[in-house]
């Protein structure tokens, strides 16, 4: 359906329901724009974040994933975006080590008040990830070739 | 005094570096000035007209040359105006024009004396002119 | 040093108190020493020497959970942090196993000598810090430091940190920095580093051979092998996942893995998997503080604490290492 | 301890006092200051405006120079201690001044605002500490009421010269109680002395001038210390009010009994 | 395999107008699992609700996906229609394409696509939906208010006139507040002590309100409902039960170096104290920094003369543990620190006070007993300047001040000028200002009568120092209107200054998981529509903690705050989320990790007799308390097994979210 064929990332944003997940739909109502390659997955909070659908995400072709929660001292859960933080740093840092681009994956905390920082934050991932330019490692790292 | 290139509001902001639409009017500034007496415009003025664009008649000021850059307005400013600056980038568009210097050496000597250290002299044609 | 812990585990399984002892036994090859559950009858076969490497932590959470009665297992200095792991993790009850650590100069890898040129080996003796190596090419000598199994030269110390009693002298082994090859790694450019891991990785057969030894993992059900995991896969489905498999893997033992070396030890293909585990390791202690799981039981691992100051994930695009 | 010092022009011509008794007590507090060999005059004027480049190239000399050696650059002089704190300032937040600078300036390594600029009392203050400092005083300036005249140029804008509480200073007054002397606090001791407008309108110099002095003469004050020679004059020169106005470095070098006269 | 009805909304034209509702209906025909595929105008509309309704009758749905607004809007309306046609609500899924697709693009094929790739995710995850039931939980029918001002006293009252329990905790050894320390009340002049200490009393005497001052909130568990509060009763030294408050101590204290807080410390006090004559409880309080019984052992002279035998050097502070349904937050504010405003010379002359200083000299129970006075000299001041906005309506990136404005300082002010010229005519009133801001009932007739008939001199323009010059105060500002510098030798300065929380509304936020904002007021749930409430459930907002208001609003939403704990306390149960974390025990490794990261301590472990393909026998096993489970999640990614997955949010669930998204 797309107006060309050509390339735009698939980017998978994981949303916390209290804080980020608001935090879109202020974007929405606010008419903020971001680009349509940016889907939402809501999740109860950022620490429901298992590390294996960020991997399934990029075995099936997404280009990028970022996760938003709320502020660290703001979640729902008291302490559920400090250990999404631990997670996240880890993984992201083992993903670095094994040769995956640094800018695929990214943490953002985003306030039920912050639908500007929400756009914003998705320009600039997109921005980010098309810069990067299609996910081939991930989705690619062959095994048998 | 004709000018050559007109100065614009802008091209204040620019050079001051200064966001005058953070003033809020409540004139601590020209409260703190130490030179109000002197001056013709006061700092609060400085950044209302600039926010008209009225810059032509900050550029004629006599109050650019009694400015003590003694920072007192922009400390005590609540919002982070600093006026000082808005005055410095205004002088600066006088002087760097052509003709408007508005010290120039041959007019110092009489003004010397004997004690007057080095840093008045440096900072005056600084101040005032190219 | 074999004779002393079979006389003493005579005394021990003497009186019917100890369901039996876990130890080594004689593997299929001549160097191979396999797991094994002796009683008193059969402690003849007991084998300890340098070829000892194996972790024998993880039989205890199935034999432990067997029988009423105590266990007896043999535990060098470095099988104790996974002993002790298993423990923090209720996966042995500590106080059915009576504990015998058992002293350790670190152990031999044979395949290093055979790397070093060494073929057709027929006997390895051992004369102090030297090998003594009979071959059908004659005897060949090697310094024994030279062929010790990767996990000695990361070696942890030569305290058994969960002993209820220890048998013979212990040395520790390690030499030298022991992220030294990670930092070789992170000094790579990232592009590097994907070729690196592209061509290790694609050796893997999946045999699951480091899965099935590792004291961490140790669950009822391995995530791969369940349906409702979502990343369930016998063989892989497509080519990521073999790689996939390894993340995921190394993941789910962070915080938990006590750096013992067993998955590459075993790895058939030669693949460095302790390298995942271990950058892992580096980047907790570097992170949250200085971690060793299996230090002590009933310690919190740092995937499962947290401080109100930790560093923001983006840490890793200012942090040095990775290019 | 060895730093690099800048003393600037005014301070090797008209205000040698305040460089020499500077020297000296330094000397005696061991604190070795190294003159660079090639300084420039900092120009005596911060230039506010943010596309002035070429007036901030000779601080930003002295600075990369400081840098070189790896050393703080002490300064003495409030007019180019101001000028070179604010300057360095912008090298290190204001990234367009920091690179048209640099693209004059064609140094080795760019320079980012790495050294760190000092001014004497902060030398004192938070290098020796005034304790050290009251410990090495031989010559207590028992009974003496001295007032601190601190002017603009130490002080503000406060968040650039992280200098002092720029509306409630007490760094000159702590100096003052640590060479035995005491301290007299008076409304005007942060207010400008109009010393700039000497030449252009000598009458609101002298009006400036005779406000501080009255107001540090009714509070008490039997001598007045600066640390900037620009004030100096003024206060000295313009008031009609008379009280002595000194360098704060003549009356530490008196303090700690390394005072020639010059 | 389910089967499962589409149903995309236009919401008028709010997604109609940039995805085209048709094709989206269309497309999601073809997608495995849907039978029925369908747009309308108004989804939520009756209309289009029945019409859902009947879909699922006529095609025998097991679920239903509806592409609408955000489910934060409509989530439970489409629930409870899918109950109405007999269907369980967690069979529903909502696909987001207003908020997260109609209102960001332009692009009608973009927003589209986009629309339908929700909706293919929305179905999804309804294909591993399973139906849910929600547990329920008591609710304990008990209130805790933190503070005892005006805020805290209203609300308690109005809770246990309903009825219900109520504790206040206070920090400080009475209860009052600001409130007790002010003089008159703006706009009308009534004496605050008048009005306020009835109250105080009513609350210390109501059967239901039980006032636990001298004592701050430890720490907090539980949740809505089932609050678990321990309180630290701090050490006073006086047992409460026995003090009369007849105050010989507080005669015979020999010490007398502390400073009186409810004096704003202008004037010092003994060791031993009563707050003021009104303290609730009026019970005094031992300041073990200031007594010498305490700093040298000796004295003691309080206890030798206290018939009622009530000194207790002995005290220990005292940990309270007590159970609550509803939490209020009533912390109120304090006046910013002024000394870090020294160009009004606030820390060189004493005759330079605050407002509230002011206030209590004003007042016939203060430090001058009522007299206006200079506190330097005692000498009757003629001539007064009042600085407005100091502090106030700063830039966020000025060293010192707050951004907002403080909203009660021109109408005290105000009334600060009206007092001393009713009372002292003969006294000049400066007021310096930069807007008069006097919304409110009789709030501009107030400060109208303040110029016109008490003659009160408004200038408008800001002070830019203060000068201390021999007795007087030398003050140097602008007057805008006239276009000059003015200078006045004043006696007095009185600097209206900002308000900000109290310093422990930081911590306490944390400790309630309430967020706040970046000057440290509470947040509301919502700013509109939910302004009593903080966002976590059950937390309620009384007074300035939530930001600057005077004594009349803050009265309106303590009562508020009230209705909402009242409301809350009513309920005998709540209803649980029914998104759950449950064990599949098949799999389950007693670890023991998922309970180290529960914030509610829900999880537990049992031995149970486990018989599976893997395992048959005794093993440890993680069990879930469904009450006490909020949903979060963080069991799930810690358990290594994948045997902790939570019900609504399952594991395959967001698996297929991710794919069909992927796809």
């Amino acid at each position: 359906m797309s107006m060309n064929q050509e390339w735009t990332p698939k980017i998978v944003a994981f949303c916390c329901n209290w804080c980020s997940y608001a935090g879109a739909d202020l974007a929405g109502s606010g008419r903020m724009n971001y680009p349509a390659n940016v889907k939402i997955i809501r999740i109860p909070c950022s620490c429901r974040l298992n590390p294996m659908f960020v991997l399934r995400a990029f075995q099936r072709g997404a280009d990028g994933v970022i996760l938003c929660g709320c502020h660290p001292g703001d979640c729902h859960y008291s302490t559920g975006n400090y250990y999404a933080r631990r997670r996240m740093t880890v993984l992201f840092s083992l993903l670095d080590y094994m040769g995956i681009e640094r800018g695929r994956t990214r943490v953002e905390w985003v306030s039920a008040a912050e639908g500007a920082k929400f756009a914003a934050t998705m320009n600039d991932f997109v921005k980010t990830i098309t810069e990067l330019g299609e996910n081939k490692k991930l989705g690619d790292l062959r095994c048998k070739k | 005094m004709s000018l050559t290139n007109k100065v614009t509001a802008e091209d204040v902001l620019r050079i001051s570096g200064v966001d005058a639409s953070r003033c809020m009017q409540c004139g601590k500034c020209s409260g703190a000035c130490p030179n109000y007496d002197e001056m013709d415009l006061h700092p609060h003025q400085f950044a209302a007209l600039l926010r008209k664009g009225e810059v032509e008649r900050l550029m004629e000021s006599n109050a650019l040359y009694q400015c003590l850059s003694c920072f007192a307005c922009s400390q005590r400013c609540p919002r982070n105006v600093e006026p000082a600056k808005i005055i410095e980038a205004v002088r600066l568009t006088v002087i760097r024009q052509k003709g408007r210097n508005y010290m120039t050496a041959d007019r110092l000597p009489e003004k010397l004396d004997e004690d007057l250290p080095q840093q008045a002299l440096v900072s005056a044609m600084r101040k005032y002119s190219k | 040093m074999q004779e002393m812990i079979i006389n003493r585990l005579r005394e021990l399984l003497a009186d019917g108190e100890y369901a039996g002892v876990i130890g080594w036994a004689q593997g299929e090859t001549p160097f191979d020493r396999t797991p094994n559950l002796f009683n008193a009858e059969g402690l003849d076969q007991l084998r300890y020497d340098s070829f000892c490497g194996s972790n024998l932590s993880k039989y205890l959470v199935q034999q432990a959970s067997k029988t009423e009665k105590k266990i007896i297992a043999l535990l060098k200095p470095c099988d104790c942090y996974s002993f002790n792991q298993l423990c923090t993790e209720h996966r042995i009850d500590r106080n059915k196993v009576y504990v015998i650590g058992v002293g350790c100069k670190g152990k031999i890898d044979v395949e290093k000598i055979r790397k070093a040129g060494i073929k057709g080996i027929t006997g390895i003796t051992e004369d102090g810090d030297l090998l003594k190596i009979e071959t059908m090419y004659g005897e060949k000598e090697i310094s024994r430091k030279d062929v010790l199994l990767e996990k000695c030269l990361a070696c942890k110390g030569k305290e058994h940190k969960c002993a209820d009693e220890v048998l013979g002298e212990s040395e520790e082994t390690c030499s030298g920095d022991k992220y030294a090859a990670v930092r070789r790694l992170e000094a790579m450019t990232a592009e590097e580093r994907f070729e690196f891991w592209r061509g290790e990785l694609s050796k893997c057969i999946r045999c699951n051979a480091c899965r099935n030894v590792c004291p961490a993992c140790s669950c009822i059900k391995c995530v791969f092998d369940n349906p409702n995991s979502g990343v369930q896969n016998k063989a892989a489905a497509d080519d990521f996942e073999e790689s996939l498999f390894h993340i995921i893997r190394a993941y789910h033992v962070a915080g938990r893995c006590t750096d013992c070396g067993e998955c590459s030890r075993v790895c058939p293909q030669g693949i460095p998997l302790h390298l995942l585990n271990r950058r892992i390791i580096q980047d907790v202690n570097e992170l949250y503080g200085d971690y060793q799981a299996g230090e002590s039981i009933g310690q919190r691992h740092p995937l499962t604490d947290f401080t109100l100051e930790d560093e923001e994930p983006s840490v890793i695009d200012t942090r040095g290492g990775g290019k | 301890m060895n730093y690099s010092y800048y003393p600037g022009c005014t301070l090797k011509t008209k205000a040698k006092e305040l460089d020499i008794y500077g020297r000296l007590s330094a000397a005696k507090l061991g604190i070795i200051l190294e003159e660079p060999e090639h300084w420039q005059c900092c120009g005596g004027v911060y230039p506010q405006g943010e596309d002035e480049i070429a007036t901030r190239l000779s601080s930003i000399r002295a600075l990369a120079a400081a840098k070189e050696k790896g050393q703080d650059l002490i300064t003495l002089c409030s007019a180019c201690h101001h000028v070179l704190k604010r300057v360095n300032n912008d090298m290190k937040r204001n990234a367009t001044i920091c690179q048209r600078a640099n693209n004059y300036l064609q140094l080795d390594t760019p320079y980012r605002g790495e050294t760190e600029v000092l001014h004497y009392l902060e030398l004192l203050r938070d290098r020796i500490g005034f304790d050290t400092l009251k410990s090495a005083v031989v010559n207590p300036l028992k009974g003496v009421n001295i007032a601190a005249y601190y002017g603009c140029l130490l002080l503000r804008p406060g968040k650039e010269m992280g200098f002092d509480d720029p509306e409630d200073p007490c760094i000159i007054e702590d100096f003052i109680r640590a060479l035995g002397a005491t301290p007299v606090k008076y409304s005007q001791r942060n207010e400008c002395c109009g010393g700039y407008l000497t030449l252009e309108n000598k009458g609101a110099a002298q009006k400036r001038a005779e406000a501080i002095l009255s107001s540090a003469a009714d509070a008490g004050a039997e001598m007045i210390v600066t640390a900037c020679p620009l004030c100096l004059y003024n206060l000295k020169n313009n008031a009609k009010t008379k009280i002595p106005v000194k360098y704060f470095t003549e009356v530490l070098a008196e303090a700690l009994g390394v005072k020639e006269e010059l | 395999m389910q089967k499962i009805g589409v149903f995309v909304c236009w919401c008028g034209s709010n997604i109609a107008a940039t995805v085209d509702v048709k094709a989206v209906a269309q497309a999601l025909k073809n997608e495995a699992g849907v039978v029925f595929s369908t747009d309308y105008q108004y989804m939520c509309s009756e209309n289009g609700q029945a019409m859902i309704r009947q879909a699922i009758k006529e095609h025998q749905l097991t679920g239903i996906v509806v592409c609408s607004c955000s489910p934060r809007m409509h989530e439970a309306t489409f629930r409870k229609t899918a109950v109405s046609a007999g269907l369980n609500p967690y069979m529903v899924e909502i696909a987001n394409i207003r908020e997260q697709c109609s209102w960001i693009h332009k692009d009608i094929a973009e927003g589209t696509e986009k629309a339908i790739v929700l909706a293919r995710a929305a179905v999804a995850k309804l294909h591993k939906n399973a139906p849910l039931t929600a547990g329920t939980s008591p609710v304990t029918k008990r209130a805790l208010v933190i503070g005892g001002g005006i805020a805290g006293i209203q609300t308690a009252l109005d809770v246990a006139d309903a009825g219900f329990e109520v504790d206040i905790v206070e920090k400080s050894p009475t209860i009052g507040g600001r409130m007790a320390q002010l003089d008159k009340t703006f706009p009308t002049l009534d004496c605050s002590a008048c009005i306020l200490t009835p109250k105080m009393v009513e609350a210390a005497q109501h059967e239901k309100i039980n006032i636990i001052s001298y004592a701050e909130l430890e720490s907090l568990s539980g949740f809505v409902g089932n609050f678990t509060a321990t309180i630290r009763k701090k050490a006073r030294f006086i047992d409460e039960d026995k003090c009369s408050g007849c105050g010989v101590c507080t005669e015979k204290c020999p010490s007398r170096k502390g400073l009186d807080e409810f004096n704003m410390k202008l004037n010092k006090r003994g060791a031993v104290y009563i707050p003021f004559a009104q303290a609730i409880p009026n019970v005094a309080v031992i300041d073990a920094e200031q007594c010498l019984h305490f700093r040298t052992g000796k004295c003691g002279l309080c206890q030798k003369n206290c018939s009622a035998g009530a000194i207790d050097f002995e005290q220990k502070d005292q940990l309270i543990e007590r159970k609550y349904g509803a939490i209020v937050v009533a912390t109120g504010f304090k006046p910013i620190d002024a000394s870090a405003f020294n160009e009004y010379a606030y820390n060189d002359s004493p005759d330079v006070v605050t407002s509230l200083e002011f206030e209590r000299i004003m007042n016939a129970a203060g430090p001058t007993k009522g007299q206006l006075i200079r506190p330097s000299d005692l000498k009757h001041p003629h001539e007064i300047v009042v600085i407005q906005c100091v502090g106030s309506r700063c830039t966020e990136d000025k060293e010192k001040g707050k951004p907002y404005c403080s909203k009660i300082c021109c109408m005290y002010t105000a009334k600060h000028a009206m007092l001393v010229r009713e009372k002292y005519p003969d006294v000049k009133v400066h007021v310096f200002y930069i807007d008069a801001r006097t919304p409110g009932k009789n709030f501009d007739e107030f400060y109208r009568r303040a110029v016109e008939q008490y003659d009160v001199d408004y200038i408008k323009g800001m002070v830019g120092k203060v000068a201390v010059e021999g007795d007087k105060l030398h003050v140097q500002g602008s007057d805008l209107l006239n276009g000059e510098q003015v200078h006045i030798n004043a006696d007095m300065v009185v600097l209206a200054t900002a308000i900000e929380p109290d310093p422990t509304a930081r911590s306490l936020g944390t400790m309630l998981t309430a967020s706040m904002d970046t000057n440290d007021f509470f947040t509301e749930a919502h700013p509109k529509l939910r302004p009593v409430e903080s966002p976590p459930a059950g937390i309620f907002l009384s007074g300035v903690a939530q930001g600057p208001k005077d004594i009349p609003e803050t009265v309106a939403q303590a009562g508020a705050a009230a209705a909402k704990v009242i409301g809350l306390l009513c309920k005998n149960e709540l209803t649980c989320n029914a998104c759950v974390a449950q064990t599949n025990e098949a799999i389950c490794n007693g670890c023991s990790q998922c309970e180290k990261v529960c914030p509610y301590g829900a999880i537990t472990y049992e031995d149970k007799e486990i018989r599976s393909p893997e395992f048959r026998g005794i093993r440890r096993i993680a069990t879930v308390n469904e009450a006490i489970c909020q949903g979060c999640g963080a069991c799930t990614v810690t358990c290594p097994s994948g045997a902790m997955d939570l019900k609504g949010f399952t594991n395959s669930q967001i698996m297929s979210e991710v794919d069909a998204i992927c796809r």
